[in-house]
């Protein structure tokens, strides 16, 4: 039976390849749009900090944990609107009306 | 016995080509034939004399004996009566018999019982492809028009942005894209001019855009056996007639070659259609020969009217003598493979495709029934 | 309620993850990934509150209220040309949650080995990732200068700082010796080491390194998601991080810089300064020219003596093909005395093949250069040269094309050179030109190249 | 008082070109300016009266009124002495001069207190770049050249495959890359022929190249002051020799356009170099009117030299009257900005770099240094 | 001895096999891919003899040599050409294998539910993959009939043998039920199925089939890797079998063809033969035309009225600039009639800037055919008919050329379009001729396109 | 904690999508020599074939077994060789030989 150390070492790696085979011959204009994009999907981090913070007993815990989730929450929604913003320039015709 | 083959100096008027070029001599001689040659025969074509020696041709002054001893005379267009009287019985001519403008020279053919082939009689079959003197000079003629063109306008034919104002690109319009046409129409464009043209053999359309010009449609065709045009019916004459109407009076120069073979060429540009167009514009009308496109063309000659330039060069080819010689030469080569052997001896096969299209004239009679016509109905 | 939802639903969650992403790598399919990866999101967030033994759940509600409106509201007020600054400050905000996560983390568990050093190495990286991404922010935003900050021995502090850092994060783990304080300390360092890291890049390096906060992020994030046993954090974690970091080393690459060389050569830190022209002269690459061509409603092309050094009429007429059968309209501008010859252009043009309904003179089409979208200059200069409208210049009195009046310029020329009349081009320098350094004729193949990728 | 600018019919020999076409007449009229034509001046360039009037100027039948009236009169080439003698005194003369060929006229203008401008010595500098009629009439002579190489030519410039042989592409040599020399190779290569082109100086290597042509390098820079080339020296020329006779021998049109401003052209091909050409080839020399690069040029005519022909146009612009009468009325129309305002009066400011440069007569003295040689040396 | 060596053992292998896979799917790097992939293989068989508790290990060496020299030798000592049919036998056997392991699988572990499931999974994928397999491999091999074999009822029956397949395969979970004959009848039904289901596709077909069973081979390992808990057969399994599902897709589009319609329409089965000429007239793809000529070390491009109609003188001009760069020599072959005026493709060649010095008429270059690996006849059809040399046919006497002497022809024209003459072309059946159908200018630029890509 | 079966699922799904990503935008050419280098590939079947007889306790096992690991043999050896040769084609200059 293969212990969930290396499972976790699969998990990782595999991801770490799909991560890099999805950005290789990406074109010089979307490397803003992609690095704002994937700032969003960290913001995953919001999901650890609701558990931190659901989870959280003491007063200290229980602030981290709310700033973790404030934090977390800027992220999420500051990311996907900072993308959605950049991404649309990349729709035909609409592309004058971002600037 | 090796076939003597004969080529004297072209005596009509303006003719500056050579039935055989040195090159040409060579390749016969080689195969055993014996050439001669007049002195002085491609002086204006530029070939030497001393080309044509060292090509193996005897150099003759003596025209008469020239003639008299000749199997196979090579013409560019058949020589006069006087001098066919001087050919032996059973000679055989090859070169263009433009039979309208030669009539006695083809009786005279008839006559001394002469074999005379002509060369714009070959049937246009692939195997003729080497011996379509008709293309090889239309070619040339189609260049040579363009650049006359070019040399009658006033104007520039290219576009240019310079800092005296910027010269808009001529219009040029090609009427007939045959061969001429078509070498008409790519040079004009390479001169930079924006080119029109129109022709009424449909198949012509994509011809004339696969040069990257444009192709007046009018929802005619007219193509007839061996991609001769055939005569057009009173009605679309008059639809035709509108839409060059139009295009004529844009054009800064215009380039016809319009004709049907064996008949007057159509007329496509009339007297009041020429005092619609610009002042300046030139036609070059190639025609000529045969009776002009243009109303007021004057064969062999130079109209200005209404400030329009009207040339009606004849013998156009003649003109580039050096290349048109060549290219004739060449052809008369892949002729004389189906009158002489490889050994050099005469074999004529009077059932070969193109020798029997090509035969006018034969043991006594004419062949060619619309030279019959022409030269025993007026008898 | 839903006793195990989550566990499938995070499953899904990262297969539009990655779905998303790889959408957003292909300008056709880009708009709609961040929508993929938008919808798995809100679910993800949304099947927590499942989570088994959560509390705080008002808590909880309101920090996401709080921290959602403020992000969503910053991020659609702001300019379009600030929106590098807002990537970096909602990055440095994911830092600082993963960092809190791991804060929260070491403080409740009382250390189990391999975890709790996940923990700390994501705290780590989010501290330097937070604190790295406010100074990036700032400088950006003009809040900071945004030159390169540096000063005598600074390298040897900043490695102090950073081994100060790691040893007291291996301190953390042995929670006999460490108490909150060694925590704390901990924290101190890390987010130090991010500022004086920080601190020696100058502006126009941002994007690259807020790209490897990006990337850091993302690890820390998974980090967190390890020692929280959720996969859902540790698969999105870490695909940021390798997607991240392959995109920072293309985005120095796209600049010609390596990792290193924008990390520690506080690079334009000795910029000098032009006397007479003000602004500088900012090079392109093809591809960047290619996607302003490609989303371009109008292109004018204005040659010159170069294309014709170049030869580079036939190339230039195949991107005017291309970018026909994209629908953009192109003409060309050709000045009267563009080239060494009267007409110079329009034989080559000519030559080429362009149809003369193309070409327009400057009278014709100077009028058109405010709207233009894109103009491309391919070696021209004098003809070109906002000089000639100064009197006393020996331009003086040459009408010229107006193309310094379009939104986009770009130039086409080898390196340094004048033109004809040997003075300088004060068009170079202006803010919406752009040089495209190199052959005409490469430059213009390597555009067409860019272009039928897109 | 609004300024009265006056065109006359050009009576040297073989002059087609008009000094103002109706569309600049326009818009002098329009800004006040007061526009005398006579009739028929535009007519061998196909300009109609009509067109001048309907572009507001008054035609006129009678010569001697025209010039009598005239503040500024704007020729292509100076009037006779007699007809200055019918200018008002202080009247503005703005042409070319050619003072060589118009002693006499120059001398009158001087008598009579004429203020000349000759348009050959405008400056070259930017701002002149739009008056430069030198450039603008030698764009089209450039072209022109070519034409009439192709014309004389008894070859076929472009290479062409065909069933009666290829034919190899024509080598045309442009000696002199100037602006006439650099629209020749173009010309040239649009016709399809192989182009090679040599020029004193070093710079014109890179513009030849510029527009696809090959460029013969010798080892010498030769640019003086203003982009005119200066004269060589002797070794230098001895080089040049040697490779120019190479290539010409090798070549089957040359064209010539070397020049050095206010001297006799260079002699570029001497008599023993024609004979080494190929029979067939031509000669375009251009500078036939500054003495010839070529030794046995014929000013204004055609000389066959062992089967050889060398043409010498004189004027070849004035044979594209219709674009070069425009260009040049453009140039005229830009200088005349530096002495008309724009209400239509007179104000010339004598500091004007570009007028003073032009200043060639003026207040009954010659200014331009070379020119007052000329004519009072000969006094 | 080592004793859990074989974990990390197998994460590096995978590593390796997706850089070896990575490295493959670009063609300068190709060679290395098989490289990395081949020493992880070398380690993982290695490190699997320290798995605890192997028995037989003489058995496995025994095993080992024996496969391994029959897959080597016969790897090596067949023809180039037969290469297909060698990938799909040892695909067969990797199905095999892993239809094998599932069998023992079953037959030891007196079942657990889902792994079980697994293990009747890969048992049945890879009986399937194996049959299927070897009947494309006797196709291929010319042992049988290479055209599709079909029969009245063909689908039904497939269809009744599959769901028989599936039945056996879920009494297999109930061992209670089911004996040893029920595993042997639902192998011997997955076997039948995938012989079943080969039968039908033509040879044409072949390789889109190979690359299905390659993939479904891979899912197979996959599964038995799950019920063996083995990840590095999990792993390894998933991507062949993501990763060959693609391929086959890509396959199938490369060929214009949905994988349904390979699969089950029987394609080429009603065939007509013509009665004249012999061989078949063979299409390809822009893509292959650019590696045939990428590797060719001459070129001669014979091109004729096509091209003047297609006005794809600039492109082909363009071409042949794209193969000189790349040292790869190219001349014209001008032939006297080609086109439609004398000279029609000196003027177009001349327009599009083609020096003369690479045009060579009839005579000149006939000679050099024969030593030519590539030509590529753009647009001519009548020039190069072959027909032309034989008495009697409406082209006789018209001199050729001779590009049908050349190592390799590729005709690019846009359908079934006669020339002038109106006669067919013999030269478009010959053994080294492919077709390209499309516009000619179109074709140049995807040739192009794809050239520049290598 | 997470359950073996959900990592077994994030492992198959991130090597497919590994699998996938790699495949993407691969030329034409190269549609050969990939089939038959992951053909390869799944040779991994001979470490499980291994296993299998390694652990193999009855004849009948043991005789499947050794089956399995011929076939896993030929499948890896064969499968090597056979994409050798394919790519060798693709040096340049080497080319004419394969044939
Ligand atoms: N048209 C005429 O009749 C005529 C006659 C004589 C003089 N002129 C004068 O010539 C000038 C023409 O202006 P222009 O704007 O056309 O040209 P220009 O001012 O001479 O500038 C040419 C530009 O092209 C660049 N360049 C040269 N080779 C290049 C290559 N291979 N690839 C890319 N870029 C290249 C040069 O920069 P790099 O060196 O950095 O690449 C330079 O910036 C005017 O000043 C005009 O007065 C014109
Ligand atoms: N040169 C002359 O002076 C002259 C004059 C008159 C006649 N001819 C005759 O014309 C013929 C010339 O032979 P050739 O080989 O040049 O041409 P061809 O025999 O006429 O064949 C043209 C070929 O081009 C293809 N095609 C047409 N448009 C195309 C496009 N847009 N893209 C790709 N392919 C295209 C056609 O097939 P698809 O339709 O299937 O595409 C056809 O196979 C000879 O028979 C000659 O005798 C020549
Ligand atoms: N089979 C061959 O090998 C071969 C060889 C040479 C020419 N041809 C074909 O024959 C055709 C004609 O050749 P040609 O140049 O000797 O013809 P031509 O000199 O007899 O006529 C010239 C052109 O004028 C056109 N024309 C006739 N009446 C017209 C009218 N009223 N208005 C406009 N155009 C008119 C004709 O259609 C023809 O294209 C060519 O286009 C060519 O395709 C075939
Ligand atoms: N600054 C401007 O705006 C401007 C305007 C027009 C021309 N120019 C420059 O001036 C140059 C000369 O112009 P041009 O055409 O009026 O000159 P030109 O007519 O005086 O002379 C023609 C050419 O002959 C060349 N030449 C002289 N002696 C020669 C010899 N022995 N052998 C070969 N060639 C010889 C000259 O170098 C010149 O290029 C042009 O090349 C152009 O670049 C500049």
């Amino acid at each position: 039976m293969i212990s969930v150390l290396y499972v976790s070492i699969y998990i990782a790696l595999l991801a770490a390849f799909t991560g890099y085979e999805v950005i290789t011959r990406v074109p010089v204009i979307l490397h803003t749009p992609l690095m704002s994009g994937s700032n969003f999907i960290h913001g995953i981090v919001l999901v650890g900090a609701m558990i931190a913070l659901g989870l959280a007993q003491t007063p200290l815990e229980q602030a981290i944990g709310f700033i973790a989730v404030v934090m977390g929450a800027l992220n999420v929604t500051g990311g996907y609107a900072v993308t959605e913003r950049i991404l649309q320039m990349f729709e035909k015709g609409k592309s004058k009306k971002g600037n | 016995m090796a076939v003597t083959v004969a080529v004297a100096k072209e005596k009509s008027e303006g003719e500056k080509r050579v039935a055989l070029v040195p090159e040409v001599v060579s390749r016969l001689t080689k195969s055993g034939v014996r050439v001669l040659v007049e002195s002085g025969a491609g002086e204006e074509a530029y070939y030497t004399d001393g080309a044509y020696s060292s090509a193996g041709a005897e150099i003759m002054h003596d025209r008469k004996s020239i003639l008299s001893q000749a199997d196979v005379l090579l013409v560019l267009q058949p020589p006069a009566p006087a001098e066919i009287a001087l050919l032996r019985e059973k000679a055989i001519i090859i070169g263009f018999m433009s039979a309208s403008k030669n009539v006695e020279s083809i009786r005279k053919m008839k006559e001394r019982k002469l074999t005379a082939f002509a060369l714009e009689l070959v049937p246009r079959i692939t195997r003729a492809q080497s011996m379509d003197a008709l293309s090889s000079q239309a070619t040339i003629g189609g260049y040579k028009a363009a650049l006359v063109a070019a040399d009658y306008s006033p104007k520039l034919l290219p576009m240019l942005t310079t800092a005296a104002g910027t010269i808009r690109p001529a219009k040029v319009l090609i009427l007939g894209a045959g061969v001429a046409g078509l070498m008409a129409i790519a040079t004009a464009r390479r001169l930079g001019a924006m080119v029109e043209a129109y022709d009424v053999r449909r198949a012509a359309g994509e011809q004339v855009r696969s040069l990257g010009a444009r192709f007046l449609e009018l929802q005619i065709d007219a193509e007839a056996a061996g991609g001769y045009a055939r005569e057009l019916t009173p009605e679309e004459k008059q639809k035709e007639q509108a839409m060059v109407n139009e295009a004529v009076s844009q054009a800064d120069a215009v380039i016809t070659t319009a004709n049907i073979p064996g008949r007057k060429a159509p007329r496509l540009i009339s007297k009041e259609m020429v005092s619609g167009m610009k002042p300046g514009s030139v036609i070059v009308d190639l025609a000529a020969e045969t009776g002009g496109n243009c109303e007021l063309t004057k064969a062999g000659g130079v109209v200005v009217e209404n400030d329009v330039t009207i040339v009606g060069p004849l013998n156009l080819p003649g003109q580039i003598p050096f290349h048109a010689s060549q290219m004739y030469s060449k052809n008369l080569q892949s002729f004389l493979g189906l009158v002489i052997d490889r050994e050099g001896k005469l074999a004529v096969n009077f059932d070969d495709e193109i020798l029997k299209g090509s035969l006018m004239v034969h043991d006594g009679e004419i062949r060619h029934a619309q030279t019959k016509e022409l030269v025993e109905g007026r008898q | 309620m839903f006793p195990d939802i989550y566990d499938p639903v995070y499953v899904v969650t990262i297969i539009f993850f990655i779905v998303g992403l790889h959408r957003m790598s292909h300008p056709r399919t880009a708009r709609s990934g961040i929508m993929w990866a938008g919808g798995a999101m809100a679910i993800a967030v949304l099947v927590t509150f499942f989570y088994p033994g959560m509390h705080n759940l008002t808590l909880i509600v309101v920090g996401i209220a709080i921290g959602g409106s403020i992000g969503w509201i910053a991020a659609k007020r702001v300019a379009m040309t600030d929106m590098p600054q807002m990537v970096a400050i909602y990055n440095g905000m994911g830092g600082g949650a993963a960092g809190a996560i791991a804060a929260v983390e070491l403080l409740t568990s009382a250390s189990n080995g391999a975890y709790s050093a996940l923990a700390v190495a994501g705290a780590a990286i989010g501290g330097i990732s937070i604190s790295g991404s406010v100074i990036a922010f700032l400088k950006l935003q003009g809040w900071m200068r945004q030159k390169p900050i540096t000063y005598p021995g600074q390298q040897p502090v900043n490695i102090i700082v950073l081994l100060a850092t790691i040893a007291f994060g291996v301190l953390v783990l042995f929670p006999g010796i460490a108490g909150f304080n060694t925590l704390l300390l901990f924290f101190i360092f890390a987010i130090g080491y991010g500022i004086l890291m920080t601190l020696p890049i100058g502006g126009a390096d941002m994007p690259v390194v807020i790209s490897l906060y990006n990337a850091l992020t993302g690890l820390a994030v998974a980090m967190d998601g390890f020692s929280l046993q959720n996969y859902a954090m540790v698969v999105a974690g870490t695909l940021v991080g390798a997607a991240g970091s392959l995109l920072t080393l293309l985005m120095a690459k796209a600049m010609n810089r390596s990792i290193g060389n924008v990390l520690f050569s506080a690079f334009g830190a000795k910029e000098e300064e032009n006397a007479n022209i003000t602004g500088s002269m900012k090079p392109v690459q093809p591809e960047d020219a290619a996607v302003m061509l490609a989303y371009a409603n109008s292109v004018i092309i204005a040659p010159g003596y170069g294309m014709a050094v170049a030869q580079a009429q036939q190339k230039v007429k195949e991107l005017v093909d291309l970018l026909e059968s994209k629908d953009i309209p192109v003409k060309f501008a050709i000045h009267p005395v563009a080239g060494r010859m009267p007409g110079h252009m329009n034989v080559l043009l000519a030559e080429a093949g362009v149809s003369y309904d193309h070409l327009f003179d400057r009278d014709e089409i100077n009028a058109d250069f405010p709207n233009t979208d894109v103009v491309l200059v391919i070696g021209a200069n004098d003809v070109v040269n906002p000089a000639a409208r100064r009197e006393g210049s020996a331009l003086a009195g040459m009408p010229i094309l107006d193309v310094d009046k379009a939104k986009n310029v770009i130039v086409f020329k080898r390196g340094q050179g004048r033109g004809f009349s040997g003075i300088e081009n004060e068009l170079f320098y202006a803010d919406n030109t752009k040089m495209l350094y190199g052959d005409a004729k490469d430059s213009v193949s390597k555009i067409i190249q860019e272009l039928k990728k897109l």
